[in-house]
């Protein structure tokens, strides 16, 4: 097969769908054509691509290739410029976008989004949201240090003892346990929260303290370890749990999401005023709505003293590791998927199959309620 | 050859002690060859037996000396070659 | 020989003895020690034949080589499993032997019409009854370990009140034989039939799990009847050996209770109790090994080469300094150690990665999969803490898993595997694992850093 | 006496020269006003300096004060609201503005400079410049970790290993080795390196390894545990040692300073060209000339793919802690020279007499040659 | 009381010495110990008394109140400091009745004209010289920690010849006067005398400092000694209770050698050799004291309030998780601990909770100085790791000292203090530490992480 | 009472093994008191004084006998007593 891999357009995106040692692994079985600066961004410069055994090609090249690797969904110009019939992965976010899909089917590409692997034991390799969450989480609390008026660690000086932050993490799914380790590691005195009650084990396997709370339940954990939406009552015990917490935090972190639904509200402007003057916020979840109330993805607002800062696309700002996972999420996809004649596209396949949003014309993807 | 009796329990009573202090902190895969190798050991019966199959008591001397004789000496020497099977594991590794 | 110079002789014997059973205390020196109290054996074997008034019959040579023969013979053909049993037969013999000893002094006063006198007579009777009880009892013990007997408890009611009586029985008549020294013979051949009877009655109901500490208690009674023999003959070699059997025999057994976390009350009567001791736990009939922190100490002290695959249970345990502290031990003693860290050992990428880091093990030592899978079939030891998914052969060999195909540490191609966990508890995936069924794999059962602190304590005192 | 702490106006100058804890020890003995809003910006709030004693009033009475404290030198209008024959303690930067002393001491002013604080066992708790050195070293690590594109710790996941950033500290004084605390901290692998023979050791106590050269001796030395300027063949070999390193390193922090002179230059454009793309270099030496030639103070400049990061008062950015280690700093300054009727002007005090740089109309400072 | 029952109750007093002395091994049992083996001797005493053939005369009942109210008085009136001379004395006194049971023996024989038999010969001339060495060597032993006489190895040209041919004379005079038996009384004289000379130059070239280990070897001749009076009177109880001394004796002394990292050898030839054994190093005439760290241990383990204080020692040691293990230890035990971080302890701000942090000590534990400083009057301990200038009282004392005027730990003021570092070199500020030389202060030289390894290790095994 | 010199010679032998085996790992706080208490234990010495006091042989048994009781009975009696003051400072402090 010939595999493309385009360079990013979108702004910010710093990451590349594969890095050399993804196109060389790739390269042993297909063709692998990558457009000129695709991974200078990333911090991989062409020369490496063709040590790796990649062919250096012009845009619309690397674009019509059979099977097109990309990171971010294509533009319009871009889908317009895949190759009728072929075949393209990327993080495709279908829930968000779907005249895209409806425009992929018309051109009838098969399209695979990276979000959708499924959550099993085989997929863990390929699981995107994963690995992207993991540098999410590191990056958050160093964003929030950077942003806070005072280190993490104890110091105890000539000039007085520094006492240690307390960091604050809700959600503790894969980011926000790396929050928890990261934020442990500077020495911040952490606790974590989360609905799942296994995650408080996860939590207290990391050094942290959990907040403990009636709202925590092994029911609120649904299918593919992901959490369920709270009814009213629940989420209300939620947010008094968290805000006892607050006003005694220097940074939170947040990372609670709901696949495919809003992420839940968990702190409210007027928690948020009761905060500590100099304290930080870094909402993980500002691109799903946030889970404060005072987030705006992609900005950063001071109220009442407190820093709210909504990052968007975080893993773009780590890109040579980023895009280092993101090439190995793909490559294993390639290689679970790829054929004689193309990629998988039986329905009942548990991996590809759940992944695969538009084939043979038609939109697959179906939202879920 | 025959000492007193209350000799015989102050000898008795010290080995007693002596035992009971020899044996401490045996790691465990040393508990079967260990109680071969003092199984070994209580084979000693066997001067006992000799000692009966040597006086020369007639016919007891021949059917219990030698019957001790016999059994006595399977104790002793199947114990110590068991005893040293057992250990030809512990062949020290070089070390430190 | 000047019988002065032989009890010199005896004495160097007995000390002999004494070193012998101190150096196979320790694994450095058992071997030698063993040897060591082999000599003692020989040096009074040749005494005592130096020392009998007339030559040596030829009967007697004849029995010393067929004794010799035999034994030899057994302890060659006997298969490394069966070893047990074989020291229990050979334990039997050697109480057997003393009870003929006993009974040859006794007849030969008889037969005489001697009057034996009172401690004698005590210790003809004494060494009737243990040398009877250690027979039967160790050939029982063999019968249960040999599978030519069932391993289970036997027990019917009014054994126990039987056992005692069998007991009161044969003290009573041993001593109305003493103190009616000219009676008929026949007390003399009831204690001897009891004390046979009793050795069965004492062993059928313990489990076959627990013939070792039997054995060892039996091994304790056989070297208690060669000291009565002595008192019998008048000995010294023979009562110093048979009570240093017979004490560090009993010391002995507690060790091995203890390892095995019972009391010895709770194994010679537990089965009256009616708890039927059985050995380990299984899962779908399948057993697991367990192994105390003591074993595993010294597995890991003779190891040249151990890989440690952590686990989410290492993180729950937050056992990563003592992992450490533990793998430093190794290392100290000539061993090499490293990490194999699989991509989703914990509940989050790079979970083991924070704690070993935490504990200042080097990154060189964290090895990735691919890298050390290779390197399992050499290893010595591998040491698996809280770590269960990642570990399971299922995800190789069973299609059907629901863990299938996922890349998996080769940990069950190590020569032998230490598990630590708390249970048999599933991991993440819920699943079975049967690496912890195979024989090369031990449990130590337990919160991972008890486990480690108790492991590590093992080690610096071996 | 009177003390007055007016609010900081110098540009991204966050701090305040008393934090409410200095207020309350200093308010036992003296009257202390504080300028409305001083402590604003490094989030103590007004309330909490009357809670804690002080008096607060507007900027004219807080600079006319019989005791000024502040953090920056005072502007000239500053300087020309101060008390004829009135007191300052600030960082006064004398060897940087001689003019500002002229017209200190014309205003006879007795103005001490905090940055002079002997380095005496005794006067370690008014050590400024330790106490600010140590925060800007913690940050140095944060503001390199973050322009980075990769993560600093060593992470095994389904998505490949990420293997751990290395981490080269150029300069192992105060700053240096709170820098290589701080990335060993975030689980890099941290090598350090110092002329002063003495740091090889205290690098190795934070676990780190040390770069070795024959350019570290003892001799390097000079009075007060600082380094003396090297000569020619020494600098060399020093630049030798670093630019061997160079190319393997992912973060660079650089401290290296000599007292009253511009900062050594350490890493050339050339040196830097060497290094990886996507390398980070933060100078903290970036105000005294900077130890990397591409250094500009207060900007980031990238060339060939690698990032010269060159903060200016970074303290700054910490401004809580920094405020509560240098309001520490004074206040123990304060306790120690306080006497009837005004503040030690003797100049053979061990401590005040080289602090003070004007008395009595007179410019008493001297600049090392 | 027939000659059995007296035996089997010496047997009995035997039993309770051996119970004793291995329950004098280990704190907790100790006290008991003591008190049954003076069980063991009261029963002896009696039932030597009561086997008298003639009633018990005046006079030895007469000796047996001076010996005890003697002895008595002189146990209570010792102070503590005066303990090991004191066991010196009395063991000499030991060595001399032996001496005197010897001696009288002889006579007896002499005197009556009978022919002594060889075998009680030669034990008494073994008594003798034994008896009289252990009598001068524990007098001189005495006033050497005394101070009596000069603690300083007494040598002069030859003296190691003389005390050879001292030897040598004694034994051969003792083998003239066995093998003629008829012969003259003159040899006897000479083998004590001798023996008291030996006495004096075996212990007179050995170091005051060295004295403890003198006297446990003097402890275990006489125990001889008394086994050699039990052979010539032939008495089963001295020959086991002498025996027991003999050799436990020879195993202490080699375990207190052990402690002090010498020889057997060197510590009682030593001085022969030109090197002489003193107590600890000094400096401007000071002396500091030295401990092991199994003394350590035992301190720590008994404390009930520890305090921490780390130093830049600390972190060059890298000995951040060992400090952490000790400190569990500590607590395991029902200890308290909390770690006093002096503001400028290491080398950079914060130096020491960079380390701490990394071992994982919560943050509570650390207590800031003026939190601290009220605490340490109550410390039992105080563990000083690598530290010096910050806990240096000239900065509180010394008007003049170049970091007088610094806070600092106030460890000093604590009931003990053990410092660890490698040498008695200076710390940053370059000057003496008075703290080091108080009598309060025990060092522990060595590197800080070998040392605090060896204490956990030493902990874990009390 | 006198048993043979054999008798005695593996007396003493045995109680010299069980001496040696005796005496381990003591902690060092312990090594005083434990040689002051088998100082103590070689006091023992006062049953052969004893035995030469009461012997009834003159001016032998009243000079060397009582001589003898005295010095062996101070080493008694002092060195229990000197043990047990040593000792009461291992009063046991609550622990665990
Ligand atoms: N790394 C990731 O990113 C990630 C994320 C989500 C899920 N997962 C999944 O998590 C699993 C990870 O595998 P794993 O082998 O590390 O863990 P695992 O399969 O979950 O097994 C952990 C084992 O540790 C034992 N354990 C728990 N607490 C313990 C304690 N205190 N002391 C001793 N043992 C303890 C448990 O047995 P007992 O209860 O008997 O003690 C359990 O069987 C994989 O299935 C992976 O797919 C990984
Ligand atoms: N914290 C700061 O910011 C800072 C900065 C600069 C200077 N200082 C100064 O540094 C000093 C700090 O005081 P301190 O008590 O922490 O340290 P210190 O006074 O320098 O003493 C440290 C002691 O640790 C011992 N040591 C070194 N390596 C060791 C090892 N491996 N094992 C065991 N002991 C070892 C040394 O004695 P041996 O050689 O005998 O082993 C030394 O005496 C103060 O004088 C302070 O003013 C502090
Ligand atoms: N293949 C695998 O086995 C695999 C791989 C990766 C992750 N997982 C598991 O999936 C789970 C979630 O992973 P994720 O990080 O992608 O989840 P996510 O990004 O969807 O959500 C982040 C976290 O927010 C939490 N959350 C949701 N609503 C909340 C609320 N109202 N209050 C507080 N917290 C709330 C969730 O429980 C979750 O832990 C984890 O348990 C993780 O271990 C499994
Ligand atoms: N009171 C005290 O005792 C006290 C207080 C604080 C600091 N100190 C000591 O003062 C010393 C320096 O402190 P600082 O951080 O303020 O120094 P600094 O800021 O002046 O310099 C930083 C570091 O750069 C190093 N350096 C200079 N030229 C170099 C070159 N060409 N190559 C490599 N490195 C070079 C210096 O050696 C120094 O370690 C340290 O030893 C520190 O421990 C002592």
């Amino acid at each position: 097969m010939r595999i493309g891999v385009p360079r990013e357009t979108a702004a910010g995106e710093r990451r590349v769908a594969l890095v050399p040692d993804g196109v060389k692994r790739l390269a042993a079985k297909h063709e692998v054509l990558v457009e000129r600066g695709a991974g200078e961004a990333a911090g991989f410069p062409d020369a490496a691509y063709q040590a790796a055994g990649g062919a250096l090609t012009d845009a619309a090249t690397a674009i019509g290739a059979e099977l097109v690797l990309k990171v971010q969904r294509p533009t319009s110009a871009e889908a317009g410029a895949l190759r009728e019939g072929g075949a393209l992965v990327a993080l495709l976010t279908p829930h968000a976008d779907e005249a895209l899909l409806t425009r992929l089917a018309a051109r009838r590409v098969t399209a695979y989004a990276m979000e959708l692997v499924p959550r099993t034991t085989k997929a863990q390799a390929m699981d995107v949201l994963s690995s992207q969450a993991t540098l999410a989480g590191y990056k958050a609390v160093l964003l929030g240090a950077n942003a806070l008026g005072r280190v993490l660690p104890m110091l105890t000086t000539a000039a007085g003892t520094l006492s240690p932050a307390r960091v604050l993490v809700v959600g503790a799914g894969v980011a926000g346990l790396q929050a928890i380790a990261t934020a442990r590691r500077l020495g911040a005195v952490v606790a974590g929260f989360d609905v799942r009650s296994a995650a408080r084990e996860q939590v207290l396997s990391l050094g942290a303290t959990f907040l403990e709370s009636e709202a925590v339940s092994p029911g609120a954990e649904a299918a593919g370890g992901y959490a369920r939406e709270l009814a009213q009552d629940e989420h209300q015990r939620v947010l008094d749990t968290i805000g006892r917490a607050l006003p005694g935090i220097d940074l939170v972190v947040t990372s609670a999401q709901i696949p495919g639904k809003p992420a839940p509200r968990l702190i409210t402007a007027a928690m948020v005023a009761t905060m500590k003057a100099g304290a930080v916020v870094v909402d993980l979840a500002a691109e799903a709505g946030g889970n404060c109330e005072l987030t705006r993805a992609g900005e950063t607002v001071v109220a009442g003293g407190v820093t709210v800062i909504g990052p968007a696309n975080i893993a773009a700002t780590v890109p040579a590791h980023a895009s280092q996972m993101y090439s190995r999420n793909l490559q294993t996809f390639v290689e679970y998927a790829a054929q004689e004649g193309g990629l998988i596209t039986a329905a009942d396949d548990p991996i590809a199959g759940p992944m695969c949003v538009t084939h043979a014309g038609e939109v697959r993807y179906r939202r879920p309620e | 050859m025959t000492g007193g009796i209350i000799e015989g329990i102050v000898i008795f009573t010290l080995a007693t002690f002596l035992g009971v202090e020899l044996i401490n902190r045996v790691p465990p895969t040393l508990h079967t060859p260990l109680m071969s190798g003092s199984n070994a050991i209580s084979g000693i019966t066997i001067v006992g037996a000799l000692v009966v199959a040597g006086g020369g008591f007639g016919w007891i001397s021949v059917v219990f000396g030698v019957g001790a004789v016999i059994l006595a000496m399977m104790n002793v020497v199947g114990g110590y070659a068991v005893t040293d099977r057992m250990l030809q594991m512990f062949r020290r590794t070089e070390k430190r | 020989m000047p019988a002065g110079l032989a009890e010199l002789l005896y004495l160097a014997a007995s000390a002999l003895f004494v070193i012998g059973l101190k150096w196979l205390g320790s694994p450095d020196t058992a071997r030698n020690g063993n040897r060591l109290s082999g000599g003692g054996m020989l040096l009074a074997v040749v005494v005592t034949l130096l020392t009998m008034e007339i030559v040596t019959p030829l009967w007697i040579v004849v029995g010393l080589v067929i004794g010799s023969g035999l034994g030899f013979w057994a302890a060659r053909a006997v298969p490394m499993t069966g070893m047990p049993q074989m020291v229990a037969l050979l334990n039997g013999f050697g109480g057997l032997a003393s009870l003929f000893v006993g009974a040859a002094e006794f007849l030969r006063y008889e037969l005489r019409g001697e009057t034996i006198p009172t401690e004698t007579g005590i210790t003809i009777q004494l060494t009737l009854l243990i040398g009877g009880v250690t027979f039967t009892g160790s050939v029982i013990a063999w019968a249960k370990l040999q599978e030519v007997m069932t391993g289970r408890p036997v027990v019917f009611p009014g054994i126990r009140l039987l056992t005692l009586a069998g007991l009161v029985a044969a003290v009573g008549l041993g001593a109305y034989q003493v103190l009616t020294p000219d009676a008929f013979l026949a007390p003399f051949y009831a204690v001897i039939g009891i004390a046979l009877v009793l050795g069965i009655l004492l062993v059928i109901p313990i489990g076959g799990a627990d013939m070792p500490v039997v054995i060892a208690l039996l091994n304790s009674y056989s070297g208690l009847a060669a000291a009565m023999s002595g008192f019998v003959i008048g000995n010294q070699v023979l009562i110093v050996a048979g009570a240093l059997v017979g004490s560090s025999g009993v010391i002995l057994t507690r060790i091995m209770c203890k390892a095995m976390n019972r009391s010895l009350w709770n194994v010679v009567f537990g089965a009256f109790g009616g708890a039927v001791a059985g050995g380990g736990k299984s899962a779908e009939g399948l057993t697991v090994r367990q192994v105390t922190a003591e074993d595993a100490a010294v597995q890991l002290a003779y190891a040249r080469f151990v890989i440690v695959v952590p686990g989410y249970g290492l993180a729950v345990a937050q056992a990563q300094h003592q992992v450490r502290e533990l793998a430093d031990l190794v290392e100290k003693r000539g061993g090499e150690v490293k990490y194999a860290v699989h991509p989703v050992a914990g509940r989050m990428p790079g979970h083991m990665n924070v704690l070993l880091a935490e504990a200042n093990v080097p990154y060189e030592k964290l090895v990735e999969m691919e890298d050390i899978n290779p390197e399992f079939p050499r290893a010595d030891v591998v040491l698996v803490v809280g770590a269960n998914d990642v570990v399971n052969p299922a995800a190789r060999n069973d299609p059907t898993s629901p863990i299938h195909g996922m890349p998996i540490l080769d940990a069950d191609h190590a020569q032998s595997v230490i598990v630590m966990k708390r249970s048999m508890n599933t991991g993440f995936a819920g699943i079975e694992n049967e690496l912890f069924y195979l024989p090369k794999t031990a449990m130590l059962f337990g919160d991972a850093k008890a486990s480690l602190t108790k492991l590590v304590h093992e080690m610096k005192s071996l």
